[in-house]
């Protein structure tokens, strides 16, 4: 069964949001929801999902009545629980329904949980707020509670704090602690965004799971297709605080009616590879040979430990040609791509980019050598100097290679157009553009260096899935028109299907597997690759083309 | 006197179980001695001083509070009543016919606090150690055949010409009388400062409660025989009638003057003189002048250095200043300050006016002006030294600085901690490489009151005081002063002193004034002196 | 292009293009503070123009005088004009509490960028800063009076020594926070040198953070000022400052009030203003409460 | 935990090294010479030379170093100068009352200071919050010795609740001690009671914007507890952290309003010997001062793991 598929119009309506709006306080309110309209049953899972800044997140927290105070005010609207206006009550009633009658998850079950307190006490606070219970017996109900959400060792977790925890055991918590009191709805926001594919895909079962057993309705907000695929029963999109589109899920993924929601589908990377690009002749840019980084914390009187976060990595990427390295969080990826770039100093092992081998250099010596191989980080806001223009950002590199300045700017001036910005761009500070294009910039800053390498480190991870598409499309023509080598470092399998020609998997700082893209994602031989590959949220559906993969594509062997 | 809630001091308590604290306290109870407590009992007099008593030693400093703890616990041979007249206390004296040949002989009954009777061979020894300290007694010194004890009650000083004055020099009440200590701690080089403190005074020292700088006690030595006559200054009979004296120090003159008021303590030394309405108000506060002689204040320049290395840029400078500024902006109410010209201390036997017109008119701009240009003042900086830690001399040299600018010197007033004051005076380097031209300071008037003891006046070059004046015609007139053998011949001498130091300029008095000391009405029977002493003080209930 | 251009100041360069708040506003507080800051800025600086008395002339016989239409404020004990010696003396306790922030603020970010970047300077630099940091700097200051004299710039210089290690540390941990960020990384990367990454990228995150720290110097070394004239270690009466200026008053406290109370007044508005104005300026620069506002 | 104590113990002494020789250096640059005070005003250089000979200050500045550090290596403080007394003594006599103040001052201050410092954060950008700010820049804005005055004049002389002045040990007379104590710990703590309140707020704010607390809400916890137990105790480290720096600011109130308040403490023991250039008692003094300032931060930085569970030494 690919969907869910359930039905719920007989079911009484749990919540209903009518015509809410919100809005910043202040006298120049800017509106942030603009009267959108969502009905959840009993029961029922409804996903509400859209890029950044379409106001799914406020509308949960409107919900929870958890709007930042001074920041945010719903305007109009009404919001009714089983029939009763949320807004018409005072702040102790309100105090009084949360966790009793509507929980919440959050994104992040690092930050959501407190690190100061011991788990088991966060969700026995959940009883000691609502009700009135003998201690043995609300450790009973906070064990049993754990013991549903599937958490081993139950008594240990019961007395840890959360960071003595994996992301996943957290979230467990978070539910467990969202579901002791038996509400009638859950809100979800986000809350498998933050976990690995593996955990996710754990977690979103053991959600699905805990829904039918207690018949709660859920509003799950998610940015991400995959995952309306895998859990929803109905959808909404949302875009700029409106409703684009609702109906269920089937309906919306085989045919959707309105151009955002089908420029929104289109834009998630199918899993199947690219078509595979004729071998290339030519010498390796970049070969990394028995690369290891060993981290070691141990000191005189300190206890410590040697953590290995690169092993004996090996790869070779050739002219015009990309690799991916696929990975959790954890797998060393990263650490694989700031040895290469020499931000890190690896322990042991070869790094030649052209015939040097630049692993050993001390800091002047590799200083000629940086201008072949640059890199492109995750994170578009911190990426450039704030302080600096863009054109400044530009030249930074060519100067330090004795171009002169006009030169550079010149050159920069085409590079913008290079990457889809305006020339005339080359004098706005870093904040006047938006996520994508900050990485645009960062993309033309790195090759403006005329790099032979590029490294992608998690570059289009932070991006909302249009932009990524985008970008993603920027670095192919780049590609073809420079020929550049690109080292692609993500966690995203979708992602890595669209670009790599070959993919590397590590997991725990080993390559445990290493060949073409193809190769690894329909015929994967390792059994991590393989259950990398089954977590992926809604892998049976190609969301660009509305319809099922043909089985071939996707089943492994 | 203070009113504490009820209650109160339970609930903080009460909050304040913090370990801390509680560990705070116990160990507090364990170790901190008596403490500081101004305890209100009949028998104790809890007294403010001028300044707190941090050196021990009488001998081996010049510093007031250390000789008031002096006159405390040790006696003196010798001591002089208020006309200047020498009196026997420990010891009758005896001159010989010829002048050569002092014989002191030690009164019965007399006693250190540790029990063994005073001898004369302790006498010996301390009038030796103090002898290599003080000045007069230097000179002393200087004309000794011998001084021995021949038994042990009799000291026997024999000189190798007369030197008149012995007696006065032995008897003075300040800077340092030659206090008398057991010999063994009287054998400690005159250097170094003594390590035990036991005297044969009225008081004992209570050493476990001394806090150098903030609190000492004396209880009374209940084995000391006061002589017979009656106290006058500092001699006749000690009779104390207290247990225990506490002085404590005050760094704040009006926390001191509030705990008088308040009765926390009994007696407050010195009271800023502008603050006197405060005590006066109060009723149980007796406000009063304990010492009619006070304090000469004084500025003295550096005879090496230029400007002051030429005596007619001296006298235009003495032209400049005028005594009525500086008193007025040091003490305000004229009735605690005379102007005085005299060298010696007004109210003394050898006081003389003579040559201070100017001085005492509120100096003279003008002419100072015209005799600086005649001497061809080249606007050479003067460095004057004002230091800025100590209230009693903080207002001379700011007020001497408006007078001298006003008549034309180029002044480079420099303000320093008094510290660095008293080192750098002794400095003989120029004034731009770390020496000086100008500063001031106070003295007691006995202190001043004779060429003898006036460390002034000494011609000396560079044994003289700081500022290093050669003089030889001022040597000569000492020597005279010294020779002379009767109160007018030495009155005479002296006049010539004082015309001749103000002609010279050799320092410039700026005037005299008065310490007003303040007491609980219950505090009565205190003697007129300028040392304030705690026999015969008595604390009616 | 859906970025709105917003107009970019010379402030913003500097600050590192400070994003306000969308609904920022200064207040009424901080308004009030910049308004007597500049007033008394302004009518100290130009005090000698307007004062009715040199404020180092003495009159013995007008010593402690009340209020008169001479003597608006009334005079102090040595006689001298209390009114003309408040404002002059704001001249130098501003000038000492500007100067005590200007060079511990440069010093300490010259200090603290080496320290910052280079591990064994670090090693050493911090050694010594712990060990300046660790003495209690009223002493220090005291001590450092006396081996200096007290003139304006002994105290000056005794006020910014102990304040050094702050600086120091303040700018190290920006260093050390603001260069794992990936701009500097890609700027390694783009083969930048070491010191021009330190003063290009690194200094200029310091930047915010040190104003933020100059005012509260600056409030601090005024006050200190006016506890090193308290202690006998101060500016010579020469040179009034509302610091000297009280310390001298507080023998007269209970008889005339006025000597500390004028003084202390200014001062203590001057130093309100300056830390409303510090605190106004770290809400707006320190990201980790601008998050909160956004 | 033990290797981490030891290794911080470790690393104070070339810390405590520095400041020693900074102090001595510091010491014998500055103008002073200690016989002069000794020997009060008609001493002749003669008699000064002889004097600083007793004393060892004529000995090359190397000699005394090492002498000093020798002694203090066998833990001898040295003979005060001035007093002849021995250093450890007066320090036996003079830490007490400092002790006691300071802490005394520190209790009363976090008993203020937080509850406040909390408040202005609950109730952020409210009157509350504004009134709580205000006195809390002012505690910084005036003068430590200003504010004894005000307080003397207005409980001890014009109420007359409470003494003027002085000191009496707890031991003693524990009503006459809290009495006395009074007024210097308010007077101290205005200003570490504004420190600590504005550090509690800011911490507190910066807290109050996590997730965490934002979930401690969504599961209907009552305000109080968010704030006491899910806010404050995570806001706890900041405090503690800015308490062991206000420490240093403590020290010079200290200095002060032992001399306002009539307190023989150790601040005033040490203005006093650095005014008399007694070496022995100011090197001491540095040395002791510093050697707490580092051990209470030591003791703060410890206390980090009683708050947040992540940290382990």
């Amino acid at each position: 069964m690919l969907f869910r598929n359930r039905q719920f119009d007989d079911k009484p309506v749990a919540l209903e949001i009518l015509g809410l709006s919100v809005a910043t306080s202040g006298i120049d309110r800017v509106p942030i929801l603009n009267a959108i309209d969502v009905t959840i049953r009993q029961g029922e899972t409804v996903c509400l999902v859209g890029e950044s800044g379409s106001g799914k997140s406020v509308t949960s927290l409107a919900v929870m009545g958890l709007l930042p105070k001074g920041a945010l005010d719903v305007i109009a609207g009404r919001i009714e629980l089983e029939g009763q206006n949320l807004l018409d009550l005072n702040a102790s009633q309100m105090r009084e329904l949360r966790a009793q009658r509507i929980s919440m998850i959050f994104q992040e079950p690092m930050t959501a949980l407190n690190p100061v307190m011991k788990v088991g006490d966060q969700i026995e606070e959940v009883l000691d707020s609502h009700t009135r219970l003998p201690a043995k017996e609300k450790k009973r109900r906070v064990v049993d509670i754990m013991q549903q959400v599937h958490l081993p060792d139950v008594e240990r977790i019961y007395g840890s704090y959360p960071h003595q925890l994996s992301g996943g055991q957290r979230q467990r918590i978070m539910i467990a602690m969202a579901l002791i009191l038996e509400p009638k709805l859950l809100i979800a926001d986000e809350p498998t965004t933050a976990l690995d594919v593996t955990t996710q895909n754990q977690v979103l079962k053991l959600i699905a799971e805990l829904q039918e057993s207690h018949g709660t309705a859920v509003l799950f907000i998610t940015h991400d297709m995959g995952v309306v695929a895998e859990i929803a029963d109905t959808v909404y999109v949302m875009r700029n605080g409106e409703i684009v589109e609702s109906a269920a899920v089937e309906i919306l993924l085989r045919a959707p009616q309105k151009d955002y929601t089908r420029r929104l589908l289109e834009a998630v990377p199918s899993l199947v590879p690219r078509d595979a690009r004729p071998a290339s002749w030519a010498d390796p840019v970049l070969s990394v040979d028995g690369l290891t980084k060993i981290y070691d914390t141990r000191g005189f009187f300190k206890k410590g430990r040697e953590t290995r976060a690169a092993q004996d990595v090996k790869f070779r990427i050739k002219p015009g040609r990309t690799l991916g390295i696929v990975g959790e969080s954890g797998s060393g990826k990263s650490t694989v791509a700031r040895c290469v770039m020499r931000l890190i100093d690896p322990t042991e092992g070869r790094i030649r980019v052209g015939q040097t081998d630049i692993a050993k250099l001390g800091r002047s010596e590799l200083q000629p050598h940086r201008k072949h191989i640059q890199i492109v980080f995750q994170d578009p806001f911190r990426s450039l100097n704030p302080r600096w223009t863009v054109g400044d950002s530009l030249i930074e590199g060519p100067l330090n290679f004795s171009q002169s300045r006009k030169e550079a700017l010149d050159h920069a001036r085409e590079l913008m157009e290079l990457v889809g910005l305006p020339a005339d761009a080359l004098g706005r500070y870093p904040h006047q553009f938006s996520g994508g294009q900050r990485q645009r910039i960062a993309i033309a800053r790195a090759i403006a260096m005329r790099p032979d390498i590029l490294v992608a480190d998690e570059a289009v991870s932070a991006l909302d899935v249009s932009v990524q598409a985008q970008v993603l499309q920027l670095l192919d023509e780049l590609q073809e028109k420079l020929g550049i080598a690109i080292l692609f470092i993500t966690h995203d399998l979708r992602v890595a299907a669209q670009i790599c020609d070959e993919v590397v998997v590590m997991q725990h700082g080993r390559i445990v597997e290493h060949d073409t893209a193809e190769n690894v994602l329909s015929q994967p031989r390792h059994d991590y690759t393989r259950a990398l590959i089954e977590a992926a949220p809604g892998r049976h559906w190609d969301f660009a083309n509305f319809r099922e993969l043909s089985l071939h594509q996707t089943e492994t062997a | 006197m203070t009113f504490i809630p009820n209650g109160f001091s339970g609930s903080l308590l009460a909050k304040s179980r913090s370990i801390a604290l509680a560990a705070a306290l116990a160990a507090s109870t364990a170790i901190v001695p008596a403490g500081t407590a101004l305890a209100q009992d009949g028998e104790t007099i809890t007294a403010v001083m001028h300044s707190g008593l941090r050196v021990l030693d009488p001998i081996i400093t010049t510093a007031h509070i250390t000789r008031n703890h002096g006159y405390m616990i040790y006696d003196v041979l010798i001591a002089m009543d208020e006309n200047f007249e020498v009196h026997p206390q420990m010891a009758e004296f005896e001159v010989s016919d010829d002048g050569l040949t002092y014989t002191f002989t030690l009164r019965d009954g007399l006693m250190f606090h540790d029990g063994e009777p005073v001898t004369a061979a302790d006498a010996v020894a301390s009038l030796n150690r103090w002898g290599e300290r003080d000045s007069g007694g230097q000179l002393i010194f200087d004309v000794t055949e011998s001084l021995e004890a021949s038994d042990d009650k009799t000291i026997t000083w024999t000189l190798s010409e007369p030197f008149a004055p012995l007696l006065d020099i032995v008897g003075k009440q300040s800077a340092v009388p030659p206090f008398i200590m057991p010999a063994r701690v009287a054998e400690t080089p005159s250097s170094e400062a003594i390590t035990e403190y036991v005297g044969s005074g009225p008081f004992t020292f209570v050493e476990e409660e001394f806090e150098p700088g903030v609190s000492v006690t004396y209880a009374k030595f209940e084995d000391y025989v006061p002589r017979e006559e009656p106290a006058n200054w500092m001699s006749g009979g000690k009779v104390v009638n207290v247990d225990r004296v506490v002085w404590t120090t005050m760094p704040d003159a009006q926390t001191a003057m509030n705990a008088l008021v308040s009765g926390e303590i009994d007696y407050l030394e010195q009271s800023q003189i502008d603050l006197l309405p405060i005590l006066e108000a109060s009723p149980d506060v007796v406000v009063e002048v304990r010492d009619p002689l006070g304090y000469q204040t004084m500025g003295r320049m550096n005879f090496k250095h230029p400007p002051f290395d030429d005596e007619k840029i001296r006298q235009a400078a003495l032209m400049a200043m005028g005594q009525e500024s500086v008193l007025a902006t040091l003490i305000g109410n004229p009735e605690y300050y005379s102007l005085c010209g005299a060298i010696f201390g007004c109210g003394t036997p050898l006081a003389s006016e003579t040559g201070s017109e100017t001085l005492k008119a509120g100096g003279d701009p003008e002419g100072a002006r015209a005799l600086l240009e005649e001497a061809g003042y080249d606007n050479t900086p003067v460095v004057l030294m004002q230091p800025t830690d100590v209230t009693t001399l903080t207002a001379q040299p700011v007020v001497a600085a408006q007078q001298l600018r006003e008549a034309g010197f180029n002044v480079d007033m420099q303000a320093m901690d008094w510290q660095t004051l008293v080192t750098r005076r002794a400095s003989q380097a120029a004034p731009a490489d770390g020496g000086w031209n100008i500063f001031f300071t106070n003295w007691m008037v006995p202190e001043i009151s004779s060429p003898l003891i006036n460390p002034m006046v000494n011609g000396r070059g560079d044994d003289a005081w700081f500022g290093w004046p050669e003089d030889a015609d001022l040597e000569a007139l000492r020597d005279e002063f010294i020779a002379a053998d009767d109160a007018e011949t030495q009155a005479e001498v002296a006049e010539r002193i004082q015309a001749h130091v103000i002609e010279t300029v050799n320092y410039v008095p700026l005037g005299q004034y008065l310490t007003v000391q303040a007491r609980r009405s219950n505090i009565v029977d205190m003697i007129q002196s300028p040392v304030p002493v705690f026999w015969q003080i008595d604390k009616s209930e | 292009m859906a970025a709105h251009p917003q107009p970019t100041s010379a402030m913003q360069v500097v600050l590192g293009a400070i994003q306000l708040p969308r609904n920022w506003r200064l207040g009424f507080g901080p308004i009030l503070a910049a308004i007597v800051l500049v007033l008394i800025v302004i009518a100290t600086a130009s005090a000698y123009l307007y004062v009715p008395h040199n404020p180092m002339s003495m009159d013995a016989l007008q010593r402690l005088k009340g209020p008169s239409e001479t003597y608006w404020l009334g005079t102090d004990p040595y006689g001298r004009d209390l009114f003309s010696r408040v404002m002059v003396g704001g001249q130098v306790s501003l000038l000492i509490g500007i100067g005590a922030a200007i060079v511990s603020v440069i010093i300490g970010l010259l200090i603290g960028l080496v320290s910052g970047f280079f591990r064994l300077a670090d090693a050493i630099i911090m050694r010594i800063m712990d060990a300046l940091m660790a003495i209690p700097s009223i002493l220090l200051a005291i001590a450092l009076v006396a081996l200096n004299g007290p003139s304006i710039w002994s105290v000056i210089f005794a006020i910014t020594i102990p304040e050094i290690p702050r600086v120091v540390r303040l700018v190290r941990s920006v260093v050390l926070s603001a260069r794992e960020e990936p701009y500097v990384e890609a700027a390694i990367a783009l083969g930048s040198s070491m010191p021009k990454i330190l003063w290009k990228h690194l200094m200029p995150n310091t930047l915010a953070p040190l104003i933020v720290q100059g005012t509260y110097i600056c409030a601090s070394a005024i006050l200190t000022e006016a506890i090193l004239s308290f202690l006998g270690a101060g500016v010579s009466t020469e040179i009034p400052t509302w610091g000297n200026i009280m310390a001298e008053g507080r023998l007269f406290f209970q008889i005339k009030p006025e000597l500390i109370f004028w003084p202390g007044l200014m001062l203590s508005l001057c130093i309100l203003s300056i830390n409303l104005l510090g605190d106004t300026a770290r809400d707006l620069l320190d990201p980790r409460l601008k998050k909160r506002e956004a | 935990m033990l290797g981490y104590v030891i290794r911080r113990i470790l690393a104070v002494i070339p810390v405590m090294a520095i400041v020693a020789v900074f102090v001595f250096l510091l010491l014998r640059l500055t103008p002073g010479d200690p016989a002069a005070i000794i020997a009060g005003d008609s001493a002749t250089p003669a008699q000064l030379e002889r004097i600083r000979e007793s004393l060892g200050l004529a000995d090359p500045l190397h000699i005394q170093f090492v002498t000093w550090m020798g002694q203090l290596l066998q833990g001898d403080l040295g003979t005060s100068i001035i007093s002849n007394q021995p250093v450890t003594r007066l320090i036996g006599q003079r830490i007490w009352p400092t002790l006691q103040i300071g802490t005394l001052t520190i209790l009363l201050s976090v008993l203020i200071a937080v509850p406040l410092g909390v408040l202005a954060a609950w109730r952020h950008r409210t009157w509350i919050d504004y009134a709580v700010m205000t006195f809390s820049v002012l505690g910084f804005s005036i003068p430590v010795f200003v504010i004894g005055y005000l307080f003397i004049k207005l409980f001890a002389i014009d109420l007359r609740w409470l003494p003027v002045q002085g000191y009496t040990s707890p031991s003693q007379d524990l009503q006459g001690f809290l009495s006395r104590a009074v007024l210097p710990c308010l007077t101290l703590a205005t200003i570490y009671i504004a420190l600590i309140a504005r550090m509690t707020r800011a911490s507190l704010l910066e807290v109050l914007g996590e997730d965490y607390v934002r979930t401690a809400r969504a599961k209907g916890v009552k305000e109080h507890i968010v704030l006491f137990r899910h806010a404050l105790r995570n806001a706890a480290v900041p405090i503690m952290t800015i308490i062991g720096t206000g420490f240093a600011l403590l020290i010079s109130g200290v200095v002060v309003t032992e001399s306002v308040f009539n307190i023989p403490g150790i601040g005033r023991l040490t203005v006093d010997a650095i005014l008399a250039r007694d070496y022995p008692v100011i090197q001491a003094m540095i040395l002791l001062t510093s050697a707490i300032y580092v051990f209470v931060n030591l003791l703060i930085d410890l206390s980090y793991t009683l708050f947040d569970p992540r940290i382990r030494y």
